[in-house]
């Protein structure tokens, strides 16, 4: 009965997409555009919820580890397969001109090859993993060291800083032109290929969700809110909160790594000005609104975001406006993120403790 | 080999970061947080006198007193409004800065929104809005022997100096202005004592949005105006902020000339022979010192004790 | 003039104070002793509105001002001078006094400074100098002329020598005395050194584990052996 | 014998001022030790010192005869050193059953692969944890608030909590920063009582700062009075506190 009223608080949500639905051309379209935006931003959104909601690092860097993923994919994808799918080397000497030519020419040998295809795929996620868990590593300098405020500006601008590099920077995307990735599910067609890779990344995002929150609900989880709670307290009795933060900061990040290579995948191309700071506010909306501190929260956030940045878009295509109406999404962000923070400051779901053992809870008094 | 017009640019532009890094400071001494939305006070500074000069054909000059008092007020709602509720309910650090970074992306967007419809009635599509482009005002210069000094270079500079003196008196000499320093200082002691720390605070609020008005009222001369300047301008006053340790305005004032000379002198130096950088780097150079700052001296130059290290070396 | 009733206070949810009673007229020091973590600085919050109050009556002139905010009990002549964070740090002597008399007009200002300074002239060399190049004895009658021109009625001190020398501590005690003695004024005094905080006081109020032990003679508290000793926490 | 811990003349600066000129102190095991003196007498110094909290300028710290001098505290509570807080620190918005059991040493569940991957493994230890979790609630009478966030305790349950956190760790020594201070007499005697069975039945020592000498100072079994830095007085409480030089800086004369 309890648990019967509390899904249907979160009904206007699915109702509200059903009629977005039944106002597109194209419902599946629909959906699996949905269900991808879904994946990332339940990636980005359930890894600073760790960070923050749970270990207390405020990361307002969030969108530099998910360009790590970005960029470290769309550099190297169609490099790496270049050679084996047999592309003219003096493309690959200049690059930066020819790299749509190079990055078809790999698509069209993953057509053939499934099998490579799938293991340079499965590469790239791994090395998105690996420069996000990196660049935690790094991060989680300062994260040790800085005060809230310093370390705000401090990520926020480092994020910035990789921003211009890689803009400036030719060898890496292929500057403002910006890189064209292959497809590695190429070997698919029509809808069988949207379907497909779109099944595959909710599966990896919903396993990274999964894991979050295996972790969280362990005595992992306990020790990582205790040090939220009070650091020095934490010190005191034995936990190493050092080295914590920096596995946080390094778990975190690799998964928001391994978002940004499904991201440059699925986009097809990586742009250095798709990662601009405003990507980690708006995972920031996502945790709050949903309720910091609680996974369900944060899935929750992410889709609720999702739910007012496909109503803009829809109505984009039947209401023409002066102005870019992308801007109207933005002010709503900003609106709800303050209305939240004023009037329900614990979010949608707010967080409840966490109780791990069952064996004598239900003998014992006090519920 | 720096020109002359390397260093009056240097000038110009440090001026202009150094009216927002005071203003940041004001800010950042009373609710101890970092405000993301202040440098979205001086776009909405330079809009409106954009809008004005566009309607009425004033000289630009005659409306900056307007810009001061829009981009004021706005300061000042924000901390009425936003601010002050959130900390009296001893928001964390984190939660205000939060809020602040929302009422950026608000301000942002609603200015977006302003210069599309804009540009649609002037039918230009062109977003980057200098006087010259709106109403043809050019700036006028002045000469000296051989030099031609621009003479915005002249009234921004002016411009610092007064303010600095203003405030300086405003701070030392006015039982108002020595009531802030102690609401700022220790608020519980002064509203004791009979000071509204409330009124205070909103003061210094008011005079920080204002003067980011100013700063961004003076843009239009020389740089092409759009709504996504001010999140530019923004990372910049932080490093001069910072730089000056971000707990006295003085320190903002030496912080905002560093950091304002470091970036167009780096670049010009960076962008010759040997290093033949692109300029387009340019935007990095303050990042990079507000992280060299950050990791080194995180409370800022004005922390650091000159006189022992001379004794010492 | 300030008369507390059965106060319980403390902070939040943490009981400090279990029920303290006392008065304190014109022209009388009152001594508030007891070894450290019994209450006495509790005392002082509570009765001026920062700690919270659990219980009983604060009545000043009268008039019942226990929930009255700091601020509002600081305008009817309460004045608190805590250890620390009783002075502008940053701000120049001279500011601290002008700041002090915020609500006063500028020729009250002045002849009230005159006031002050007649009474304190110690610090007078001192008054374009930023208090934080002070000596801790010259803070504490900084903190003291800040009081005075609000012209306070009812000083409430607390722990004003901790940390002197004892020559400085010798000089503020004989000034406390003369804000009785010359001004009229009721002091309390919170004082660890608790045998000159006795001699100076015309009574005392023993503070134990936030009980009330004794109030009364403070030279009867002092030759009590079995008090002095209880002060000391022997059964 | 051998001694439990020993403070050998610890020294510790902070710019100009020594707060602690050369301290010798030791504790001898399974006894209660008392530190007392006035404010200011370096006496919560000397316990961050000890804790490893804040590096001393000079002097060793040995626990059982080793050297923890300058340990960082995590490291110094693995060896079995536990401190309690003057200000009851529970984690706020932990349950009474998750502060008990995060302080727990050495879990399996707090590496972050093992706490995904080898779920079985550590649900035993954390059976066995909330065994003993239960156990010392029911010690504490606090085992009917074992669901509730610490933020809802009473002042007085919050203290409780605090002693039952230094417990659950298995420590050898247990320092106490004004345990019974702001807390009322009866539950005062009572947290005595408690400590005393607890040297009795596990053999701990402890080590207590408290100003409440009424209440602490028939349970304690040796003193140690500070002053200004410096020990002026150690020995059996009856000899200490009638030692002149120890009124006098209580009594200030």
């Amino acid at each position: 009965m309890k648990v019967g009223l509390k899904v249907l608080k979160f009904l206007p949500l699915p109702l509200w997409f059903l009629a977005l639905v039944s106002i597109t051309r194209n419902p599946i379209r629909f959906f699996i555009d949905l269900a991808s935006f879904y994946s990332f931003y339940l990636m980005l959104s359930v890894s600073l919820n760790l960070e923050y909601g749970y270990t207390g690092i405020p990361n307002f860097g969030k969108v530099m580890f998910f360009a790590g993923g970005a960029f470290v994919t769309g550099s190297l994808t169609a490099r790496l397969i270049a050679p084996l799918a047999g592309v003219n080397s003096m493309y690959l000497a200049n690059y930066k001109l020819y790299n749509v030519i190079v990055g078809t020419q790999v698509s069209t040998f993953f057509a053939q090859r499934a099998d490579i295809a799938m293991l340079t795929f499965l590469l790239m996620l791994i090395l998105g993993a690996v420069v996000g868990a990196l660049l935690g590593l790094v991060a989680s300098y300062p994260a040790i060291r800085l005060r809230e405020d310093y370390l705000a500006m401090t990520l926020i601008v480092t994020g910035e800083l990789l921003r211009i590099i890689a803009r400036n920077y030719d060898p890496l995307i292929c500057g403002t032109i910006g890189v064209f990735v292959p497809d590695p599910f190429r070997w698919l067609t029509g809808l069988y290929h949207d379907l497909v890779r779109t099944g595959v990344m909710l599966g990896i995002a919903f396993s990274s969700w999964a894991f979050v929150e295996a972790l969280v609900r362990s005595p992992f989880g306990r020790m990582i809110r205790a040090i939220r709670e009070n650091e020095v307290v934490a010190e005191a009795f034995g936990k190493d909160v050092t080295k914590v933060r920096m596995q946080v900061l390094m778990v975190g990040s690799a998964i928001a790594g391994v978002a940004g290579a499904l991201y440059a995948f699925y986009a097809g191309t990586v742009q250095a000005d798709d990662f601009m700071p405003i990507r980690t506010f708006v995972v920031w909306v996502m945790v709050i609104l949903g309720g910091a501190g609680n996974n369900a929260g944060a899935a929750l956030g992410a889709l609720t975001y999702l739910a007012l940045d496909r109503t803009i878009v829809i109505l984009k295509r039947y209401f023409t406006t002066p102005f870019d109406i992308n801007n109207l999404s933005y002010i709503a962000l900003g609106l709800a993120l303050v209305l939240t923070l004023m009037y329900r400051p614990e979010g949608l779901i707010p967080e409840k403790p966490i109780i791990l053992k069952r064996v004598r809870r239900a003998n014992k008094p006090g519920r | 080999m720096i020109s002359v017009e390397v260093l009056l640019d240097s000038l110009l532009f440090s001026n202009l970061i150094t009216l927002m890094a005071i203003g940041l400071t004001l800010t950042y001494l009373t609710l101890k947080i970092p405000n993301f939305a202040h440098g979205d006070m001086a776009t909405v500074g330079a809009y409106i006198v954009l809008t004005i000069c566009r309607t009425y054909s004033l000289n630009p000059y005659l409306t900056f007193p307007l810009a001061f008092l829009g981009s004021g007020s706005l300061s000042l709602l924000s901390y009425l409004f936003v601010y002050r509720p959130l900390s009296r309910r001893r928001a964390s650090i984190v939660v205000l800065m939060v809020a602040s970074i929302a009422l950026e992306i608000i301000i942002r967007s609603a200015l977006h929104v302003y210069a599309d419809i804009m540009s649609s009635l002037q039918r230009t599509y062109y977003r980057g809005l200098t006087y010259y482009v709106i109403k043809g005002f050019k700036e006028g210069t002045l000469k000296f022997g051989i030099y031609e000094i621009p003479l915005v270079t002249i009234t921004s500079t002016l411009a610092v100096a007064l303010i600095t003196l203003f405030l300086y008196l405003f701070l030392t000499k006015t039982k108002f202005g020595i009531a802030m320093r102690a609401a700022i200082e220790n608020p519980n002691l002064a509203s004791t004592l009979g000071i509204n720390v409330n009124k205070v605070y909103s003061t210094s609020w008011f005079i920080a949005g204002g003067l980011a008005g100013l700063s961004g009222a003076f843009l239009p001369f020389r740089i092409p105006t759009s709504p996504e300047l001010g999140w530019e301008l923004l990372l910049k006053t932080f490093a001069a902020s910072t730089l000056g340790g971000l707990e006295s305005v003085f320190g903002a004032i030496i912080g905002g000339y560093v950091t304002g000379f470091a970036e167009i002198m780096g670049i010009s130096i960076l962008s010759g022979p040997p290093f033949n950088l692109s300029t387009s780097y340019r935007p990095a150079i303050p990042l990079v010192v507000l992280i060299v700052t950050l990791l080194l001296v995180p409370r800022g130059l004005t922390s650091i004790n000159f006189g022992r290290l001379i004794r010492r070396g | 003039m300030l008369a507390v009733k059965e106060l319980k206070a403390g902070y939040d949810k943490l009981k400090v104070l279990y029920g303290v009673s006392f008065e304190v007229r014109e022209r009388e020091i009152l001594a508030v002793v007891g070894p450290n973590g019994s209450g006495k600085s509790t005392l002082l919050k509570a009765i001026f509105g920062l700690a919270t109050v659990h219980g009983g009556k604060v009545v000043f002139e009268g008039e019942d001002i226990t929930g009255l905010p700091p601020h509002v009990k600081a305008k009817r002549g309460l004045a608190y001078l805590p250890q620390i964070g009783n002075t502008f740090e940053r701000l120049t002597v001279y500011e601290n006094l002008m700041m002090a008399g915020y609500t006063l007009s500028k020729e009250e200002l002045k002849e009230r400074m005159e006031e002050v300074l007649s009474f304190l002239p110690y610090i007078a060399p001192y008054l374009g100098r930023k208090v934080w190049n002070l000596s801790g004895g010259e803070r504490q009658m900084v903190a003291m002329a800040m009081a005075l021109m609000r012209r306070a009625k009812v000083l409430m001190i607390d722990e004003p020598t901790a940390a002197l020398a004892p020559k400085v501590v010798k000089k503020l005690l004989r000034k406390i005395t003369e804000l009785r003695d010359v001004l009229g004024k009721g002091v309390i005094l919170v004082e660890q050194n608790a045998r000159s905080a006795l001699e100076i006081c015309d009574r005392a109020l023993l503070l134990v584990a936030g009980k009330q032990i004794f109030l009364g003679d403070p030279n009867d508290l002092l030759s009590d052996r079995d008090l002095a000793r209880t002060y000391l926490g022997v059964k | 014998m051998k001694s439990e811990l020993d403070a050998l003349g610890v020294v510790k600066k902070f710019g100009g001022l020594v707060a602690l000129k050369g301290v010798n102190i030791s504790v001898v095991p399974s006894t209660i030790t008392m530190l007392i003196g006035p404010n200011g007498s370096g006496k919560t110094t000397l316990i961050n010192v000890i804790s490893g909290i804040y590096k001393p300028d000079e002097g060793k710290v040995l626990l059982r005869g080793k050297d923890i001098t300058g340990l960082p505290p995590h490291e110094v509570y693995s060896l079995g050193l536990v401190r309690t807080f003057q200000i009851p620190s529970p984690f706020l918005r932990l349950t009474v059953l998750e502060n008990l059991m995060v302080v727990a040493k050495n879990q399996l569940g707090e590496k972050p692969i093992s706490a995904v991957f080898r779920r079985r493994r550590w649900m035993r230890e954390e059976e066995e944890l909330e065994e003993k979790a239960f156990r010392v609630m029911e010690l504490l009478h606090l085992e009917r608030l074992w669901n509730r966030r610490a933020s809802e305790l009473s002042g007085g349950q919050m203290k409780l909590l605090e002693i039952g956190r230094a417990l659950m760790s298995d420590p050898s020594i247990i320092l106490m920063d004004e345990p019974v201070a702001g807390v009322n007499p009866k539950l005062a005697y009572d947290i005595m009582e408690y400590i005393t069975n607890v040297r009795k039945e596990l053999g701990i020592s402890f080590l207590i700062v408290e100003h409440r000498l009424d209440i602490v100072l028939d349970y304690v079994d040796y003193v140690y009075a500070m002053h200004k830095g410096e020990i002026i007085a150690r020995g059996p409480p009856e000899e200490v506190i009638s030692n002149p030089s120890v009124v006098r800086s209580y009594l200030g004369g």
